[in-house]
């Protein structure tokens, strides 16, 4: 037994902060990815919804080419919009199971570990955008299979991969947020709910801002989930760009998920309260 | 061993700790000295800041007013010192029921910063202390109550703590169960030469358990002692539910808001 | 390439703010039951429902809430089964229905009818949608007042509710149906995915506020007029949709509603004692 | 209090009765009877089957065997697991008024209930969320006992009350026994309660099953076999612990 590291933090700023936060979030990233893999069932009850979408909306919308989409044929307008939504739903209930562990005890244990606020944060969000990502290999699987012109290079491959995690991570850690503060299943319940659908409608995801009322084209501006389209079209679909350019787009989405990561790491110490 | 001296330091020390919400007063000035080394027993009715003094020690409650150092550090200006020392069982139940209980313990390593090369023998070996090998691979969600509560137990003694904070350990377990997890206490208790303070409403729990007792009440101290000293100070022939009774008098009789009753009930199901 | 226009009537009629308060009325107490009874997400799938109604009857030359009724009484019926009948897993479910529902309303309609679907409009009621209209909130009302009880007891606990004589999935059925009801009072103001929010967020925004039951329902009922008729007023003015802006209105009440908690609360130094959260 | 065995009216008897979920017995050809107006104290492990036989005794759990009550028998029913969501805003009086209302009982009857478990109406005015344990449990007592059963049927009344507020839910269930000839079945863990409080006791194990009166059934030697361990509760009266 050797008792040379109770308590004893690990040695020098660096080890302790910097690699200290990696460690943590991908321990707890870990474990939530661990999880995963035990409910396929669940990730392919899932992909019914974007599934549906794809093949019933796409199909019908491509042949009567009633959505202008440009020199673009709707299908591989709408592909992207579609995984982007999948992104967002597989990602906004995530503060259920935060709630969900608080009413457990799940999250006094990680409270009191070491390990910082914002690492567990992260951790959490890194799992969730994976999540996401198992998602988005079945979509893609179907889009390629519905003759949707995908990019197949492996630098838009991991790009895409890249961007479908950090919406992931991005729209998991607003419903973390949200959990904090409503703190109760009901009302998360509640305003998940009423936040979702208008999220997706008030975006570029199934049809492009020109067609929008101009109420609804600045709601979409201000909606993340425009600029995960915008990057998710650039990057997936052979000819596909994005309104706003791809580096603006993952600027946007990166800045927005560090400020949530911050807001939530500062909020979640109260959910035990 | 020799830059490791042995803390003479009480383990846990609080000087007018307080905690307030609202109007309620949960914990009210509270000096409390546990000597290092010892299984410490808070006993009280439900609603008398047994928690709340807990969640303070823990650093999940920040105090309204005065201080607390839990190994010879400061709860409000040194946490992160405060958390590394401790190990904490809460009264819910804090093992992940979608993780298999080798992966519980593989988390809680990974967060106490266990250096990787002592990771796996450390979970061996707590798995094996609290009987639990077999059921190592087994998600938690099916594991019985009192095997839930030894892993937990298991998680929290990972990192050797100094001291290990454990709350209503065994509320909800049948007779055998608890008496399988007082067992373990006790061994690990000499094993690593940590404090346990436990807080507690069960009278058998902390004459079995405990080598010191405090009784609170209404967020105040009413009496600490040993049990026997508890006894005499009551009566020549006082069983603990007479000290209980004593020193719990006026007591709001009804103590414990709805939520303990479906924390507990809750948590009662979940390992019954 | 068809450009949406959207037309922003002037003035609103006193018909139409007669008509949008019944509305407002209907959905502040249906709401405030669908808050606590844990059923946010089913309610929310029905008013999803609604979409390929709409869509169908304007395909086929017919009203539109006619169409949208339909649907949203068949997706009750639906999803009353699912949950009641099978053991699949309801969240799964609700989430096909109402996504399949989307998408079929979305592909029928087309262009500035599907935002219309989607988001409402202002438009001036007609006589018989004004009849209807204050009918079926008469309804609406009347059944939450009367099966309130019903409702209390079977959202506490089924078992005690069954033990009470209760028949529970009666109740969810009929609770449903009058949700339904609800949503497609509000089809031509606030369209599919608004009326939702018309009556879930005044709802969550006076469980903020209430302690009991009573102040519960009438701020519900208070925050959703409020809502309606600030955003229906105001809206002109604005030159911006009403139906958005009801919703913004509500919505700001709610961040309110949030903020001024967690001041109060944080001001006390904690929570209110006993106030439902795990204190000691 | 009369003896249990032989007496002339019993409030419920339950022959050979047995639930099985799929291929799992839960309980098996299980016998007894309730003399009207006792105490029936329902001890044992987890996972005997204890609350199961009460949601047989309700009907809502599919039984074989007979289950005969007394003629004009109401139950009253206080469940185990209320999973309550934080911050209802409900009050005691509320939840009250709405039995009250749905059982076609005059609002009245509130009063009535109150005073019989003793919750002063302004607790009951409260929202449930801020009832202490012991008040919430009398309420659920109120509710229970609106509309004047005769059967009171209570699942761990005092799981996470302290000891004086479990001492208060049993002297309640004495008073009530006495003052509305009631029968009462308490499912309960608490040995040294039930040695004071219940006429007869019934221990269900996965082993074997006890009936009789708690002098003779909550013996050393019944509890190692039905828990499987050994088991110590305090004896009031007498006192010798252990």
């Amino acid at each position: 037994m050797t008792s040379s590291t109770l308590g004893t933090p690990p040695s020098g700023w660096v080890n302790r902060h910097v690699l200290g936060f990696g460690r943590h979030s991908l321990a707890v990233a870990q474990m939530e990815i661990a999880k995963i893999g035990r409910e396929p069932t669940e990730l392919l009850t899932r992909a019914i919804q974007p599934a549906l979408w794809l093949i019933v909306f796409g199909q019908v919308f491509t042949r009567t080419r009633a959505i202008p989409t440009g020199t673009m044929r709707y299908l591989d307008y709408l592909a992207p919009g579609v995984l982007a939504q999948s992104v967002l739903f597989s990602a906004i209930f995530y503060g259920l199971a935060v709630i969900w562990e608080r009413d457990l005890g799940v999250v006094h244990k990680l409270l009191v570990s070491p390990a910082s606020r914002s690492s567990l944060v992260f951790g959490k969000a890194i799992s969730a955008g994976l999540r996401a990502l198992a998602q988005a290999v079945i979509i893609l699987a179907l889009a390629a299979v519905l003759g949707v012109r995908l990019r197949t290079d492996v630098m838009s491959l991991m790009g895409v991969a890249l961007v479908v995690v950090l919406g992931g991570a991005l729209f998991s850690t607003f419903s973390f947020v949200i959990a904090c503060l409503v703190k109760t299943r009901e009302r998360f319940m509640g305003v998940g709910q009423v936040l979702t659908m208008p999220l997706f409608f008030a975006s570029n995801a199934i049809y492009p801002l020109s067609m929008m009322p101009p109420w609804l084209r600045t709601i979409s501006a201000l909606n993340p989930l425009t600029y995960l389209v915008n990057a998710l079209r650039a990057l997936m679909i052979e000819g596909g760009e994005g309104t706003a350019g791809l580096g603006t787009d993952l600027l946007v989405l990166l800045a927005v998920f560090l400020v949530l990561v911050g807001i939530a790491a500062n909020l979640y110490e109260g959910i035990v309260r | 061993m020799s830059e490791f001296e042995l803390p003479v330091r009480p383990a846990v020390l609080t000087q007018a700790l307080t905690r307030r919400f609202g109007e309620l007063v949960a914990v009210d000035r509270l000096d409390l000295e546990i000597a290092s080394g010892i299984i410490f027993g808070l006993l009280g009715p439900n609603g008398a800041g047994k928690s709340t003094t807990v969640k303070m020690l823990t650093t999940l409650l920040p105090p309204s007013s005065g201080r607390a150092t839990v190994a010879g550090h400061d709860v409000v200006r040194e946490p992160a010192a405060v958390r590394r020392q401790i190990g904490y069982v809460p009264q819910l139940i804090s093992a992940d029921g979608a993780l298999s209980g080798y992966e519980n313990l593989l988390l809680s390593a990974k967060l106490y910063d266990v250096p990787r090369k002592e990771q796996a023998a450390r979970i061996d070996d707590a798995l094996q202390f609290m009987g639990l090998t077999d059921a190592a691979r087994a998600m938690v969600r099916t594991y019985s109550g009192g095997m839930v509560r030894r892993l937990e137990v298991a998680q929290a003694l990972l990192h050797r703590p100094a001291v290990l904070f454990l709350d209503e350990p065994t509320i909800g377990l049948d007779p055998m169960a608890r008496h399988a997890v007082w067992e373990r206490l006790r061994e690990s208790r000499t094993r690593y030469a940590m404090t346990v303070l436990i807080t507690t409403h069960d009278m058998d729990e902390a004459e079995q358990l405990c080598d010191r007792l405090a009784i609170m009440n209404g967020g105040r101290l009413a009496a600490t002692g040993t049990v026997a000293e508890l006894k005499q100070r009551v009566g020549p022939s006082a069983t603990l539910d007479d000290v209980f009774a004593h020193f719990a008098v006026g007591v709001i009789t009804e103590g414990g808001s709805y939520r303990d009753v479906v924390n507990t009930r809750n948590t009662a199901e979940r390992l019954g | 390439m068809r450009q949406c226009a959207t037309t922003i009537t002037n003035r609103v009629t006193p018909t139409d703010l007669l008509l949008l308060v019944a509305m407002a009325a209907a959905a502040g107490l249906i709401g405030s039951v669908t808050v606590m009874r844990r059923m946010a997400l089913a309610s929310d799938a029905v008013s999803h429902v609604a979409l390929p109604g709409v869509a169908i009857a304007i395909l086929l030359h017919v009203n539109p809430v006619l169409g949208g009724l339909a649907a949203l009484f068949l997706g009750s019926l639906l999803i009353w089964a699912l949950e009641h009948k099978t053991r699949l897993p309801t969240e799964a479910v609700i989430g096909v229905v109402f996504s399949a529902a989307l998408a079929i309303g979305s592909m029928l309609a087309s262009g500035e009818e599907l935002f219309a679907a989607l988001f409402g409009g202002a438009h001036a009621a007609g006589r018989i949608e004004l009849l209807f209209g204050l009918a079926a909130s008469a309804v609406v009302i009347a059944y939450v007042m009367r099966a309130r009880s019903r409702l209390v007891i079977a959202l506490v606990s089924p078992e005690l509710a069954s033990a009470s004589g209760i028949d529970v999935s009666q109740t969810n059925l009929v609770f449903l149906l009058m949700f339904a009801l609800t949503v497609g009072l509000g089809l031509r103001f606030l369209g599919v995915l608004l009326m939702g929010s018309l009556i879930i967020i005044p709802a969550v925004t006076a469980t903020f506020l209430a302690h009991n039951l009573r102040t519960l329902q009438t701020a519900s009922v208070a925050l959703a007029i409020t809502s309606t008729l600030a955003g229906a007023l105001l809206a002109p003015r604005l030159h911006v949709e009403q139906g958005p802006l009801i919703i913004v209105v509500a919505a700001s009440l709610f961040v309110v509603a949030l903020v001024t908690r967690s001041v109060t609360r944080s001001a006390r130094s904690g929570n209110i004692p006993g106030g439902g959260r795990e204190l000691r | 209090m009369t003896a249990p065995e032989g007496s002339p009216s019993p409030a419920l008897e339950v022959e050979h009765l047995s639930v099985a979920f799929g291929a799992t017995r839960v309980l098996d050809d299980l016998s007894f009877r309730v003399a009207a107006g006792t105490s029936l104290a329902i001890i044992g492990p987890s996972g005997a089957g204890k609350t199961v036989l009460f949601r047989a005794l309700i009907g809502v759990v599919p039984s074989t065997g007979t289950i005969r009550f007394a003629a004009g028998t109401r139950i009253g029913y206080v469940p185990q697991k209320l999973d309550l969501q934080r911050d209802l805003p409900l009050t005691g009086l509320d939840f009250l008024n709405a039995r009250a209302d749905v059982s076609g009982v005059p609002s009245t009857d509130v009063t009535r209930v109150l005073n019989l478990v003793a919750l002063d109406s302004r607790f009951a005015a409260q929202p449930l969320g801020t009832l202490s344990g012991g008040q919430f449990q009398r309420l659920l007592v109120a509710f229970a006992l609106m509309g004047h059963p005769t059967l009171l049927l209570f699942d761990e009344p005092t799981a996470g009350i302290d000891e004086p507020g479990k001492e208060g839910i049993y002297a309640l269930f004495s008073r009530l026994q006495a003052e509305e000839g009631l029968t009462v079945l308490i499912i309960s863990h608490e040995l040294s309660l039930v040695y004071r409080y219940a006429d007869t006791v019934l221990c269900l194990s996965r082993w074997r099953t006890f009936l009789g009166p708690p002098l003779d059934i909550l013996t050393p030697e019944h509890l190692q076999e039905a828990y499987g361990a050994p088991v110590r509760y305090h004896h009031h009266e007498s006192r010798d612990t252990d």
